[in-house]
């Protein structure tokens, strides 16, 4: 039992760490993204190409895969965000969409479809306390989503770009008149978000493997756990996560594993009726900029 | 007045022509190939235009509309398998369960706004997916069901496909129709209104919570008879095919790049995006594997990105498409609370 | 008006493409000195791994027969169509039949494709020539034009459960009767199928399986089946996984310390090489039921060696990687058809192919599996059968029945994960 | 006769006092405004007698009859028509068609709904306009078709919350001749309004809320030197 609350937490840490780039794309921009498990895809490849090649550990690479995906999004692919700020959520949903499908596809061209993984020393490394186990690259993944967790927190407190981004996710057109350029904004926050998302892909490659359709299930677990969890909210997030790890352990053990999909999917659409804010979004949130 | 000549614009000689065209060209050609293909582009289309009524009309952006499409398909398949129920009786038997299932869904949904609506509708249709795995008794679960070759009118079976172009053409016509009826009545008028601005709507007097409903209902009714449609004409469904997301997401692409929101766009959605893929799937077949999916994802975008009205948008001026596709917190001030409160 | 105009063009164009998209047959129909083939194989999306891997199968058959001058002085021209669905397998099948004017379609990897593929070929009276899919609803469709040459999932099941007594009973020292086993399986079709053949033939050898789950191959998480199994005492672990999930669930196995004595898994999760590059040495004692070009020379035909050698170096040469079985099933189906079938026929009519096909009758042993070929009415293979193979040093060596095993199996029971390296 | 009475109407939002019993008539036929300064709850008010918001506490008599947790579509449909201070127009819908959806209310037919939205854009003269997106309109048209839209409803009661804020004087000029001739076509109008000069000489009656307390109920010159009122607007 307790073993199974363990493995539900540290399966939860994951699925917060995938998230926190989406809570920052979708929960605080409301740009609908679903090429974010696509995101999540190309970093792992980044990751295992950096390991098949140069014999950099994915801990390492995910470093340098990280930042350089932030400037990506600040230069090359700047006017494409400012674009999708402008669309309506739907547009949003196509756009991102058909980047997805751009990107999984080619993927397969480059890559070809097969499964791979890399297999690091501590990829298999066990922790054992008494009856407990877990693995150790679980365990980094976990503590990292706390590491991000607090960061991610104080930094949209108290540092001014942070404090600008939660003014422009406010109301936009507020924050414009009082002379924040939100276009800037938007890009930052969109590839903070990215980097984020493509730190996280790189993580997940020693627990995992990559292979171009890897994306999807992600993507569907971040959209779930960031709004569980609470638009905009980091901690939320990271409560999400464990109440989706938590749901599925534990549903999954005691319920059948084939339904554990099912008992999350109506979690999830009774959070959106009962509290559309989510656990930790401050309510009302849910309206801004959406129709 | 007005009246006639919105009629007058709905059955404009370049529409009618539209709507014929690929049906006529169908018959003519003896080409089995091209035959097939207009008849999913009809399917598609048709689909597409049942969408519209809800997501175009009522602005509910669902993003789950292969559940109900999945429902008219295994409906009438498991009626006819089990007890050889017609499927034509099976098909609106389907259509009533979804219609049904639809209001449930909305009305518990009915709160929900914008992507968190969407959302939640993807939500519903994964959940329909995985109940129609596990509940294998009923459903054969992932192996699907093979539906027995056995022409006859009765069967919804035929060996040649222009009973199966004519039956298309009539839904098309059918629900090009219902949505001609929508852009011209009071319910139509109602969605409108609600769709622009639910405080307004209520004011007018509106119910918004019943004509949501009806739309609703409408939209997965239709979508449903398309499903069994679908299973007479590919005679084998399984989950994977009629409850996969990628449907949703084609339904809803082709209104998107046709005009959302209009009678026709729909329909030009699908006339443009399903040979599109299909060209580029047969033109590429044998090229690097994914070649042919990364060039449409390419297309897709560009339209999107440069054509927010859709294409109708370069007919008509008055399709709100352009209005709709900017980001309404731009205009954040009509969709404040009600009133300085 | 212009606009009006514009959009009409948009449009018709759009049809002249779906128009063009069929008419568009490269090269000369059939007939002249070349026939040409239809190949159905998922090529995008999920299916893509097992797709490609048994398109190269039978495109290194094709590439051998042509270089040797082809069937009869014909040569054979591949049309490749990737069909990731029933509804896109129904429309491609047709396009290559109507516009391509193929003579003959070859597939594929996946059952519901499969069985697309199949309806359209026997209502159009052309020949349909599976060479990977397993599920035994092809030949239960009553189709007159549909054959396959390898193994189907009764062979694959039916081995699973039939090497329990050697391979676990007498290793555990217990008596059939009273070994415990559990089973789990992806609710796809190929799992489902399986995990239904298994019980029943588990319940025909009064094997008693204590414990059945299954989940969706799209999970990512399985550390809750697996905690279940490290909760329950049981002697045997039989699996039926596709790939991600396979891989998944061993690592998960090895996260959580769970200990299963003998596992026993269906061909195709564990038998690709992926599985191995996925879980490395952890793969090491795995037993996986399918069919095996790993089994003892001494059951094959001369001709079978030469053919799998030639295959292996084409293999290797084009895919720079072991070949895994679907690769294999193909090509042995596709040789069967290209060397046999229509030389004899000497012609891409059906019924001469269905004449040609009833009238083989080859021994054990003729192909590198060990197959036989002897097709029955439905158009199923009856002289296929699985072998149970063993992950031993990073490679799969057949281990039962005896004799056809190359080795004898090691690891029995499984040594727990403390123990491994 | 009256045509709406409140009775100790009282809201509040969460620990917030919005209106303290407020209780008042508004009789047939007549202009009554209801002023007062930013925050009094004057909208809050308007909220409560369309439906919505739900008062805490209290009653309202329409038609000398008792309404119980009443809806915007029930208030509409019994006569009684709003418009909003932050305009609400049906973006994607054309200047006519936006009214046709109010004269829907009465005329299920939309071909006579059409006709009847037709004179509603004659007697506004909006005609050129009419086929405008409501979207494209400038604010002062966007306040004309607000009230256009309610209008159609064929309402006995007229709530208006602000109709001229954000407008010019010529603008202004406009609108209060047009709400005296609603007036004149038997009209009963409720105004909500900041634009004194307007309130002076169109209203009846003007009622003075501060705080969520009605603090002064008379004819307008009365109320305009009642010092409580002053108080109120300057201050202390």
């Amino acid at each position: 039992m307790s073993q199974l609350l363990v493995t539900g937490i540290l399966l939860g840490g994951l699925y917060a760490l995938i998230s926190m780039g989406l809570n920052l794309i979708f929960g605080v921009l409301r740009i609908v993204n679903f090429a974010h498990g696509e995101f999540i895809m190309v970093s792992m490849y980044l990751a295992y190409w950096a390991y098949y090649y140069y014999k950099i550990d994915p801990y390492i690479s995910a470093f340098v895969i990280a930042p350089l995906t932030f400037l990506f999004f600040m230069t090359v692919a700047k006017p494409f965000i400012v674009k999708l700020a402008d669309s309506s959520h739907l547009g949003q949903v196509f756009i991102t969409f058909g980047i997805g499908i751009v990107l999984q596809n080619l993927a397969l061209m480059l890559f070809s479809a097969d499964y791979r993984s890399v297999d690091t020393v501590y990829s298999k490394m066990q922790i054992a306390l008494g009856e407990i186990q877990f693995s150790l690259a679980r365990m980094v993944m976990f503590l990292l989503s706390l590491v991000f967790t607090v960061a991610l927190y104080y930094y949209l407190k108290k540092s001014y770009m942070g404090k600008t981004i939660r003014a422009t996710m406010q109301n936009r057109t507020v924050a414009m008149l009082m002379g924040i350029d939100t276009q800037k904004v938007y890009v930052f926050t969109f590839a903070l978000g990215a980097a984020i998302t493509a730190f996280a892909g790189g993580l997940l490659l020693p627990i995992f493997y990559v292979y171009p359709t890897i994306g999807f299930s992600f993507a569907l677990i971040a959209f779930i756990v960031v709004i569980l969890g609470g638009l905009g909210s980091i901690p939320g997030t990271l409560i999400g996560g464990f109440i989706i790890g938590l749901t599925e352990a534990l549903s999954g053990y005691f319920i059948s594993a084939s339904m554990k999909q099912l008992v999350y999917f109506c979690i999830f659409i009774l959070i959106l009726v009962l509290r559309p804010a989510g656990l930790f979004g401050q309510r009302g949130t849910e309206e801004l900029g959406v129709k | 007045m007005t009246m006639q000549r919105s009629l007058k614009r709905e059955f404009s000689l370049v529409r009618i022509v539209l709507l014929v065209l690929p049906m006529l060209l169908a018959l003519i050609i003896p080409n089995a190939f091209f035959r097939d293909i207009v008849i999913l582009l009809m399917l598609w289309s048709t689909a597409a235009s049942a969408w519209n009524l809800l997501g175009g009309f009522a602005g509910q952006l669902s993003i789950g509309h292969t559940a109900f499409f999945g429902i008219g398909a295994y409906t009438s398949t498991l009626l006819y398998i089990n007890f050889s129920v017609s499927p034509w009786i099976g098909m609106f038997a389907g259509a009533l369960l979804a219609a049904l299932i639809g209001v449930v869904l909305g009305s518990i949904t009915f709160p929900l706004k914008g992507p968190f609506f969407s959302l939640s509708t993807l939500a519903f249709a994964e959940i329909v997916r995985i109940i129609s795995i596990s509940w294998s008794d009923l459903t054969k679960g992932s192996r699907g069901i093979v539906i027995k070759y056995t022409p006859g009118f009765d069967k919804f079976i035929f060996d040649s496909p222009v009973a199966y172009i004519l039956i298309a053409w009539v839904f098309m016509i059918a629900v090009y129709c219902v949505a001609v009826y929508f852009n011209n009545s009071r319910l139509g008028f109602y969605l409108m209104a609600y769709r622009e601005s639910e405080d307004a709507a209520r004011a007018l007097g509106i119910n918004t919570v019943t004509v949501r409903l009806k739309a609703v209902a409408i939209s997965a009714g239709l979508t449903a008879m398309l499903g069994t449609f679908y299973a007479q004409y590919i005679l084998f469904i399984d989950p994977e095919s009629v409850f996969i997301v990628d449907n949703s997401l084609q339904i809803v692409l082709l209104s998107l790049v046709g005009g959302i929101g209009t009678t026709i766009g729909p329909i030009i959605g699908g006339y443009i995006m399903v040979p599109l893929g299909q060209f580029l799937r047969s033109a590429l077949g044998d090229a690097v594997p994914g070649f042919h999916l990364v060039i449409y994802g390419l297309c897709m975008l560009l339209i999107i990105m440069y054509l927010p009205g859709g294409l109708v948008s370069l007919l008509q001026r008055r399709s709100f498409g352009g209005s709709r596709l900017k980001r309404p917190g731009r205009r954040r001030d009509e969709h404040g609370a009600v009133g300085n409160s | 008006m212009r606009k009006k105009t514009l959009v009409s063009i948009i449009v018709v164009s759009a049809l002249v493409l779906a128009l063009l998209s069929g008419c568009s047959s490269k090269g000369s129909s059939s007939g002249g000195d070349t026939w040409k083939i239809g190949a159905l194989y998922p090529q995008t999306g999920n299916l893509a791994v097992l797709g490609n891997e048994a398109l190269m199968g039978a495109e290194i058959a094709i590439d051998m027969v042509n270089e040797e001058g082809g069937v009869n002085g014909k040569k054979i021209e591949l049309v490749k169509a990737d069909v990731t669905d029933p509804q896109k397998a129904t429309t491609e099948a047709r396009r290559l039949i109507q516009q391509e004017k193929v003579g003959l379609l070859i597939g594929t990897y996946g059952s519901s494709i499969m069985l697309a593929n199949a309806a359209v070929a026997d209502q159009n009276g052309v020949i349909y020539w599976e060479g990977g899919a397993v599920a035994d609803s092809l030949t239960e469709q009553g189709y007159k034009y549909v054959f396959r040459t390898n193994d189907n999932t009764s062979a694959m099941a039916y081995a699973m459960a039939d090497a329990i007594p050697d391979l676990a009973a007498e290793k555990l020292n217990k008596s059939p009767e009273d070994l415990k086993v559990a089973l789990v399986y992806e609710d796809g079709s190929f799992g489902t199928a399986i995990a239904d053949i298994v019980q029943r033939r588990a319940k025909e050898k009064n094997i008693n399986i204590v414990f059945v789950e299954d989940y969706s191959a799209s999970t990512t998480d399985l550390s809750s089946i697996v905690l279940k199994l490290k909760n329950l005492e049981h002697d045997v672990l039989l699996l039926s996984q596709y790939f991600n999930d396979a891989i998944l669930f061993w690592k998960q196995a090895r996260e959580n310390d769970y200990n299963p004595k003998i596992v026993i898994a269906s061909g195709t999760g564990q038998t690709t090489p992926d599985f191995y590059n996925g879980v490395g040495k952890d793969a090491e004692g795995v037993l996986v039921a399918d069919v095996s070009t790993r089994i003892n020379p001494d059951a094959l035909s001369e001709e079978a060696k030469t053919m799998l050698r030639e295959f292996e170096e084409r293999y290797k040469a084009k895919a720079g990687k072991e070949p895994a079985s679907h690769s294999v099933r193909n090509f042995i189906s596709m040789y069967t058809l290209f060397k046999k079938v229509l030389p004899l026929a000497g012609t891409l009519d059906a019924d001469k192919i269905r004449e040609a096909a009833l009238s083989l009758d080859e021994p054990y042993g003729s192909t590198p599996f060990g197959f036989g070929i002897k097709y029955a009415e439905n158009g199923q293979n009856e002289r296929m059968f699985n072998t149970i193979q063993q992950w031993q040093n990073g490679e799969l060596v057949t281990v039962w029945p005896k004799e056809y095993a190359l080795k004898e199996p090691i690891m029995l029971p499984l040594p727990e994960w403390k123990d491994r390296q | 006769m009256v045509l709406l009475e409140t009775r100790n109407i009282e809201k509040r939002f969460g620990g917030l006092l919005v209106l303290k019993n407020v209780s008042f008539e508004v009789k047939k036929g007549e202009i009554l405004s209801l002023i007062g300064p930013n925050g009094a709850g004057k909208t809050s008010l308007f909220n409560i007698l369309t439906g919505f918001l739900k008062p805490t506490s209290g009653d309202i008599f329409y038609k000398g009859r008792l309404w119980k947790d009443i809806t915007p579509e029930k208030m509409c449909a019994s006569g009684i028509a709003r418009t909003f201070q932050v305009v609400k127009p049906l973006n994607g819908l054309t200047v006519l068609e936006n009214i046709t959806v109010g004269s829907l209310l009465k005329y299920k037919n939309l071909r006579q709904a059409m006709r009847k939205a037709h004179e509603v854009v004659e007697y506004l003269d909006l005609l050129e306009h009419k086929d405008k997106l409501a979207s494209s309109l400038p604010i002062g048209l966007r306040k004309k078709l607000e009230i256009a839209k309610s209008i159609a409803t064929e309402p006995e009661l007229l709530l208006l919350d602000e109709p001229m804020g954000g407008l010019n004087s010529g603008e202004v000029e406009e609108m209060i001749k047009l709400i005296r001739q609603f007036r004149d076509n038997g009209l009963t109008i409720v105004l909500v309004e900041h634009v004194m000069k307007a309130v002076m000489n169109l209203s009846d009656r003007v009622l003075v809320l501060n705080q969520g307390v009605i603090i002064a109920n008379g004819k307008p010159e009365e109320v305009s030197r009642d010092p409580a009122v002053i108080a109120a607007y300057l201050g202390e």
